[in-house]
C-alpha cells in the first residue's frame, strides 16, 4: 500500500502565552488528494498548517504531543527550510508576497527549495506562466503593485516552481471576490489533478472548499468537530451551525439564559 | 504586602548605613562612596529613561558635561551658591536634553539614539570649543563648595554633599513608580500604540522621561564639578556614556535598587582593573598606565555585551533570585512585547 | 585661483572621501536589510581590518594583496563570530538591547586594538599611488580620486549583486519577510551570517583605503559612527539614499573644512543629521511608515 | 439616541481601500455586533474609531461630537476604551498595574507630586488601588490574582485583565476586539456573561467584533455585517441570519462554475 502523503496523530499545539491552540487533532492527506481544513477563526487552523511546515518554534508555539509524518516519515525537529525541500510547500494566509521584487525575481526565491535536488531551471518558471498567465504580462513588474487575486496567484506558482508533494494552502480566498476565488479555486484544482500535488486546504470560504476537496475535516476550538467527504459535509447542517450559529439544534446555545 | 515592606525596611537601614558611613569607613572608602553617590544619580537618571521608558541614549555623558559646565559656570561668574548652581546646572542639563530630543522623540526610538549620540559629539565638541565658557582644554576650576560658614572640602563633607542628594533623587525615582507617571513611562517602553489608547501622551511623556534623566546627569555633573573641582571636556566623552549604559544593563534595567548595584559595581571595576594591572605589571613589563583606559573600554564593552546576553535584568536579578528561595520561575523576556517585531 | 575652482576642488575631494562612506553605510544596510540589526560596530570592525593589513603588510611585509586578503578574511571570521555568539544569542530581543550590544561589541574592539597596538597613529603602505590627479586646472589628492574609484567600482558590484544574483534575491526576501523566506526554503540564519561576513569584508576595504588616506588610529571607526546616522536618516531600505547621504556628508565635511572657521569639520556629520531629523523627520527618502496594528 | 455614529467612513493604503464608505451606528446602551469574514475591514473599523488611523473621508461622532481629527490619547478621556485582538497587557508589571493603566486619564498627579508622592498623590493612588479592587477587580473575579505579573497568568484571565484595563477608565464605549477568540465553550460562556452583566450594570454602550457566530445572536441587539470593507448589511440578529446576501458572504459563493472538479 502506497503511505499517504501526510499523518497527523494526536497532535497537541499549545502556544507560549499557554494558549492550547490546538488538542488531539488527527487526520490524514492521501497521496494526490485534496483535504480541507474548515473552522471559525481562532479554531486552530493556521497552527496545524504551522506544526506541518515547522514554522511553530518561529511563532513561540511548541507542539506537545503526537506525531506527523510526510510520506511515511517523521519529520518532527526539521528546520522549516529543511521540509521545504523535501516539499512540503507553506503558501500562507495573507499571501507575503516580496512586494520590493518582481513577479520574476519572486519566482527566482522559490527555487531556493530546490537547493540539493537539481539546479535552477526555466521550465518551471514556464509552467507557473502557463498556470498563470496573468503572471507572465507582469513578470517585470514590482509584486507590489499587483491586484489580491493576482498576489495570491503569484503566492501559488512561487510554491508551485518548488515542485511540491504537499501544498499547504492557507486561506488562498482571503479578501478576493467571489469570481477571483473561482477562478483560482479552478486552478488549484487543476495542479492536484495535473501534477498530482497533494493539497492541504485551510479555508473559510466552507462552499468553495468543499467543492473541490474529497475529504474535509472542521475544527472547534482546536478539536475536530465533524469529518467526511466534502459532498456529505456540504449537505450537513453543522457547516451552517459553525459560521452562521443557526445550527439544527436552534436556539439551544443561548448564552442570555446561561446561569 | 508584606515583601514590600520589608523592602522599604531595607531601604532605610541602608539609608541610615550610608548617611553615617564617614563614622566608621576608612578614608579611602569615603573618597569612592562620594564617586559612588554621584554615579547613583546618573545611573538612576539613565534608567528612568532607558530602563524604565525604553530610550536608549547614548549622549548621557555629555549631558553630565552640560551640567558639570553650567554649574561651574554659574559658580565662578555668577557667583551663585552650590545649593544654587548645582540645581540650575540640572535645569540646563534638561533643557538642553529636550532641545536634542525633541525632534526625534515625536517619531521614533531609534532616531533618539542617533540625535543623542549627535549631541554627545556636538556637545563635546562644544566643550572644547566655546572658550569664553567653558575655558577650552584647560577647562574650569571651582572654589570647594560653600555655605553658611560650611566649607566642603573635606572627604566626609564631600561625601555628605553627594550622598543626600543620592538618597533623595533615588527616592524621588522610586517613588514615581507608584504612581500614574512611572506607569506610563512603563507602558510606553512595553507597547507605545496600546499606552495611546489608555489615554497616555507619548510625545508629552517621552520628554518628560528625557528630560527628567537628563536633569539627574546634570546634577551628578554639578556634584562631579564640586567633588574634583575641575571641570575638563576630556571628562564627558563618549566612554562616560557607555559606562553609564553599562551601569543600567548590569545593575538591571528598570529597577533603582538595580541603579544601584550597577553604580556600585562599575565604580569598584576600574578599581579593581588598577590593581590587577599593578599585579601584572610587576611580572610583565606592562606601561599600565596606557593600558588601563582602553581596558576599561573593553572590559564596559564586555559586561554590557555579557549582561544583554545572559542576564538582561541584571544584578538585582541574580541577587533576587538568590534571595528568593522560591525563585523557581524562570525570568520573563525583559520587553516581551517588542520581542515579535524586532525587525521593524 | 578663482573662487569657484575652490569650490569644486573641495568638492570633488569631498566627494571623494564620500564613496569611503558610502561603502561603510553599505556595509551597514547590508546587515540591517537582512537580519534588521542596527550595526552601530561597523566603524570598529572596519577599523579591525584595516588593524590586520597592516599587521600584514607591514610588520610580516607581505604584498598588498596578499595582505589585504588575508584582512579579508580575517574579517569575515571575526564578523562570524560576533555573529554566532553575540546576535544570534539575542535573537528575540528589543531592538534597543541589540543597538546596545553592537555598541558594546564597537568598544570591545576598540579597546584591544588600543591595547594592542597603542593610541599612536600609523601609516598604512603606498597602496594607492599618491600621484596627483588633474580635472582641467582642479588639482585632486591622487589617493582620495583612485580611492574613490575603487569604492565606486565596489559599490556597484554590491548594487548589482543584490539586484540579479540569486543571493541578492535570498538576502532581500529574508530582509522583507523572514518566514516567507523560511517557507521558500532560504536557509534563513546562514543568511544572516553571510550578510555579516559580507558587511565586514566591505568594511575592512573602506577601511584600508580610508587609512590609506589619512593614518590608522583606533579611532578610525568614529568614522562609521559618523555615517550611521546620516544612512539612518538617508533612508534604511534605499540603497539609493545611502549613495546619496554618504556622498553628501563627505562633501559637506569639505565645505565645512573650505569655508567655516575651527574644526567644525568634526561635528558637521552631526549637525546634519539633527538638522534633517528637524526637517524631514522619516529621512530623506524614507516615508511615514504605515503601522499596522 | 446614538452614543457612536460613523458615517460614510472611507479608508485607503496606498491605494488599497480597507474601508469604502461604511456607516455604522451604535445606539446608547446597546451592544452592536461588527461581523463579516477575514479581511473584511473590521479591525480597521475599530483602529478608525480608536484613533489609530485618520480615516481618509468619513466622520467618527461619539455623542454628537466630532471626533474624526482627535489623536488616540485624547479619546479615552471622553469615554471611549477597547480591547485588542491580540491580548495587549503589559508584560512586567503586576494586574494590578496593568488595571490601573486603564484609569490613567482619570488621574491627576503629575511630575513632581509623584516623585515626592505626598498628601494629594498617595491618597490618590490608595483611593484608584480601593476603588479597583472593589469594583472592576471583584466584578471580574481578579482580586486574588492583584499582585501577580500578567504573563504568569492563564490566558483566559488575560482576557479578562485586559477588559478590566478597559473597565477602569468607566466607559461609556467599549470596544471588544474578539473578546473570546481561542476560548472553549466555557470562557466564552463565562466572557458572554461577563459582557451583559457590564451593560447591565454600567450601562455601557458596546461594539462587538466576532466570529462566534452563536455568541453574536446571543448577545447582540444590532448586527453590521462587513464584506470587502463595505458595509453589507445592518439590522437585528435575526434578520442578519435570513439575509441571503450575509449568508453568501459567510459560507463563499459556489460562483462560476469549476474548470475542472477534481476526480
Amino acid at each position: 500500500m502506497v503511505p499517504a502523503t501526510l499523518v497527523l496523530t494526536g497532535v497537541d499545539i499549545r502556544y507560549q502565552a499557554s494558549v492550547d491552540a490546538v488538542r488531539d487533532l488527527s487526520l490524514t492527506v492521501p497521496r494526490g488528494g485534496i483535504v480541507a481544513l474548515l473552522g471559525a477563526n481562532g479554531a486552530g487552523k493556521s497552527s496545524t498548517l504551522n506544526a506541518i511546515s515547522g514554522f511553530l518554534p518561529l511563532l513561540r508555539g511548541r507542539m506537545m504531543a503526537g506525531r506527523i509524518s510526510f510520506e511515511g516519515e517523521d519529520t518532527a525537529g526539521l528546520a522549516p527550510h529543511a521540509l521545504v525541500r523535501r516539499g512540503v510547500l507553506h503558501v500562507r494566509e495573507g499571501r507575503h508576497v516580496f512586494a520590493d521584487m518582481t513577479v520574476e525575481e519572486n519566482l527566482v526565491a522559490g527555487t531556493f527549495a530546490l537547493t540539493g535536488r537539481r539546479a535552477v531551471h526555466r521550465r518551471g518558471f514556464d509552467e507557473v506562466y502557463g498556470y498563470f498567465p496573468i503572471l507572465a504580462q507582469r513578470r517585470k513588474g514590482q509584486a507590489g503593485y499587483l491586484s489580491g487575486g493576482e498576489q495570491q496567484m503569484l503566492a501559488i506558482g512561487r510554491a508551485l516552481v518548488a515542485e511540491p508533494r504537499l501544498m499547504l494552502l492557507d486561506e488562498p480566498s482571503l479578501g478576493l471576490a467571489p469570481r477571483v476565488v473561482a477562478e483560482i479555486f479552478a486552478i488549484i484544482a487543476r495542479i492536484n489533478r495535473e501534477k498530482g500535488t497533494s493539497i492541504l486546504l485551510v479555508e473559510q470560504n466552507a462552499v468553495m472548499a468543499l467543492g473541490c476537496a474529497q475529504y474535509a475535516y472542521v475544527l472547534e476550538n482546536g478539536r475536530v468537530a465533524a469529518e467526511g467527504s466534502g459532498a456529505s459535509l456540504a449537505a450537513d447542517a453543522s457547516i451552517r451551525e459553525l459560521y452562521l450559529g443557526v445550527g439544527a439544534d436552534g436556539a439551544a446555545r443561548s448564552f442570555r439564559d446561561a446561569p | 504586602m508584606r515583601a514590600t515592606r520589608h523592602r522599604r525596611a531595607l531601604a532605610a537601614v541602608l539609608a541610615l548605613l550610608a548617611l553615617l558611613l564617614p563614622l566608621y569607613a576608612p578614608t579611602q572608602w569615603i573618597y569612592l562612596c562620594s564617586l559612588l553617590a554621584i554615579n547613583v544619580i546618573s545611573t538612576v537618571g539613565l534608567n528612568i529613561v532607558t530602563g524604565y521608558t525604553g530610550l536608549l541614549s547614548l549622549g548621557h555623558g555629555a549631558f553630565m558635561g552640560v551640567g558639570a559646565y553650567a554649574t561651574g559656570y554659574f559658580a565662578i561668574r555668577l557667583g551663585l551658591p552650590f545649593y544654587l548652581a548645582i540645581p540650575l546646572g540640572g535645569v540646563v542639563a534638561a533643557v538642553l536634553g529636550l532641545a536634542f530630543g525633541l525632534p526625534s522623540l515625536r517619531i521614533r526610538g531609534l532616531y533618539l539614539v542617533i540625535a543623542t549620540l549627535s549631541a554627545q559629539f556636538i556637545l563635546n565638541w562644544v566643550f572644547n570649543n566655546w572658550t569664553e565658557v567653558t575655558g577650552g582644554l584647560n577647562g574650569l576650576s571651582l572654589q570647594p563648595a560653600a555655605a553658611f560658614g560650611v566649607v566642603f572640602d573635606s572627604d566626609a563633607r564631600l561625601y555628605f554633599l553627594c550622598a543626600v542628594p543620592a538618597i533623595g533623587l533615588s527616592l524621588f525615582a522610586a517613588n514615581l513608580f507608584r504612581t500614574r507617571v512611572g506607569r506610563a513611562f512603563i507602558a510606553i517602553r512595553e507597547r507605545d500604540r496600546t499606552a495611546e489608547v489608555l489615554g497616555i501622551s507619548l510625545v508629552r511623556y517621552k520628554l518628560a522621561a528625557f528630560a527628567l534623566g537628563s536633569f539627574y546627569a546634570g546634577i551628578a555633573g554639578g556634584l562631579m564639578a564640586y567633588f574634583f573641582r575641575i571641570v575638563t571636556p576630556g571628562q564627558y566623552q563618549l566612554d562616560v556614556s557607555v559606562f553609564f549604559l553599562a551601569a543600567v544593563v548590569v545593575g538591571g534595567m528598570g529597577s533603582i535598587a538595580g541603579s544601584l548595584l550597577g553604580a556600585a559595581f562599575m565604580t569598584l571595576l576600574p578599581e579593581v582593573l588598577r590593581l590587577l594591572l599593578d599585579v601584572v605589571g610587576q611580572f610583565f613589563a606592562l606601561r599600565a598606565a596606557l593600558i588601563l583606559v582602553p581596558l576599561r573600554e573593553t572590559v564596559f564593552g564586555l559586561l554590557l555585551i555579557l549582561f544583554l546576553i545572559y542576564e538582561p535584568r541584571g544584578l538585582i536579578r541574580l541577587l533576587r533570585r538568590v534571595l528568593d528561595r522560591r525563585g523557581a520561575a524562570p525570568p520573563p523576556p525583559l520587553i516581551a512585547s517588542l520581542s515579535s517585531k524586532q525587525t521593524r | 585661483m578663482s573662487g569657484l575652482q575652490v569650490f569644486l576642488e573641495y568638492t570633488l575631494a569631498g566627494i571623494a572621501t564620500g564613496g569611503v562612506y558610502t561603502l561603510v553605510g553599505l556595509g551597514f544596510v547590508l546587515v540591517f536589510k537582512a537580519s534588521g540589526v542596527f550595526n552601530f560596530a561597523m566603524g570598529d570592525m572596519m577599523m579591525a581590518g584595516a588593524y590586520t593589513f597592516y599587521l600584514c603588510a607591514v610588520v610580516f611585509d607581505l604584498h598588498w594583496a596578499v595582505a589585504l586578503l588575508i584582512a579579508v578574511v580575517f574579517s569575515c571570521a571575526l564578523a562570524w563570530l560576533i555573529e554566532r555568539t553575540v546576535l544570534r544569542r539575542m535573537m528575540g530581543q528589543p531592538v534597543i538591547a541589540v543597538v546596545m550590544a553592537t555598541f558594546g561589541i564597537g568598544f570591545v574592539l576598540r579597546g584591544i586594538a588600543a591595547i594592542a597596538f597603542g593610541s599612536e597613529a600609523y601609516q598604512l603602505p603606498a597602496l594607492l599611488p599618491r600621484a596627483p590627479f588633474f580635472i582641467g586646472d582642479i588639482m585632486l589628492p591622487g589617493k582620495s580620486v583612485r580611492g574613490f574609484v575603487l569604492t565606486t567600482g565596489l559599490c556597484g558590484a554590491i548594487i548589482l549583486f543584490l539586484r540579479y544574483s540569486r543571493a541578492g534575491i535570498a538576502l532581500r526576501a529574508t530582509a522583507a519577510d523572514q518566514i516567507t523566506a523560511y517557507a521558500m526554503g532560504i536557509n534563513v540564519r546562514r543568511v544572516f551570517a553571510l550578510t555579516w561576513m559580507a558587511a565586514a569584508a566591505i568594511g575592512t576595504v573602506a577601511g584600508v583605503i580610508a587609512a590609506s588616506v589619512t593614518s590608522l588610529t583606533p579611532d578610525l571607526g568614529t568614522i562609521g559612527l559618523n555615517v550611521l546616522g546620516v544612512v539612518i536618516l538617508g533612508g534604511l531600505n534605499s540603497v539609493g539614499g545611502v549613495i546619496v547621504a554618504g556622498l553628501f556628508i563627505g562633501w559637506l565635511e569639505a565645505m565645512t573644512a573650505a569655508y567655516l572657521p575651527g574644526d567644525i569639520r568634526e561635528i558637521t556629520p552631526y549637525i546634519a543629521v539633527l538638522a534633517m531629523l528637524m526637517i524631514r523627520p522619516y529621512g530623506l527618502f524614507g516615508t511615514r511608515p504605515v503601522e499596522r496594528i | 439616541m446614538s452614543a457612536l455614529e460613523v458615517c460614510d467612513l472611507t479608508l485607503s493604503f496606498g491605494g488599497i481601500s480597507a474601508l469604502s464608505g461604511v456607516s455604522i451606528v451604535a445606539a446608547d446602551g446597546q451592544i452592536t455586533a461588527v461581523i463579516g469574514p477575514n479581511g473584511a475591514g473590521k479591525t480597521s473599523f475599530f483602529n478608525v474609531v480608536s484613533g489609530f488611523y485618520r480615516p481618509t473621508a468619513g466622520r467618527v461622532l461619539l455623542d454628537g461630537r466630532d471626533i474624526t481629527a482627535l489623536p488616540p490619547h485624547r479619546r479615552p478621556a471622553l469615554g471611549i476604551a477597547r480591547t485588542f485582538q491580540n491580548i495587549a497587557l503589559f508584560h512586567g508589571m503586576t494586574v494590578l498595574d496593568n488595571i490601573k493603566l486603564g484609569a490613567h486619564t482619570q488621574l491627576q498627579t503629575g511630575l513632581f507630586g509623584a516623585g515626592l508622592f505626598l498628601g494629594h498623590a498617595r491618597r490618590e493612588e490608595a483611593e484608584l488601588t480601593r476603588r479597583i479592587q472593589s469594583d472592576v477587580a471583584g466584578f471580574l473575579e481578579l482580586d486574588t490574582h492583584a499582585d501577580k505579573e500578567v504573563q504568569d497568568l492563564p490566558y483566559g484571565l488575560q482576557r479578562r485583565v485586559e477588559l478590566a484595563r478597559a473597565l477602569a477608565a468607566r466607559p461609556k464605549l467599549l470596544l471588544l476586539d474578539e473578546p473570546v477568540a481561542g476560548m472553549n465553550r466555557e470562557e466564552k460562556q463565562a466572557m458572554s456573561r461577563l459582557i451583559l452583566d457590564i451593560r447591565r450594570q454600567w450601562g455601557t454602550t458596546i461594539l462587538l467584533i466576532e466570529h462566534d457566530m452563536g455568541m453574536v445572536m446571543d448577545l447582540s441587539d444590532h448586527v453590521a455585517v462587513l464584506n470587502f470593507g463595505r458595509c453589507i448589511a445592518t439590522g437585528t440578529p435575526d434578520e442578519m441570519g435570513r439575509n441571503q446576501e450575509v449568508i453568501s458572504a459567510y459560507l463563499g459563493e459556489p460562483g462560476a462554475p469549476l474548470a475542472g472538479q477534481a476526480a
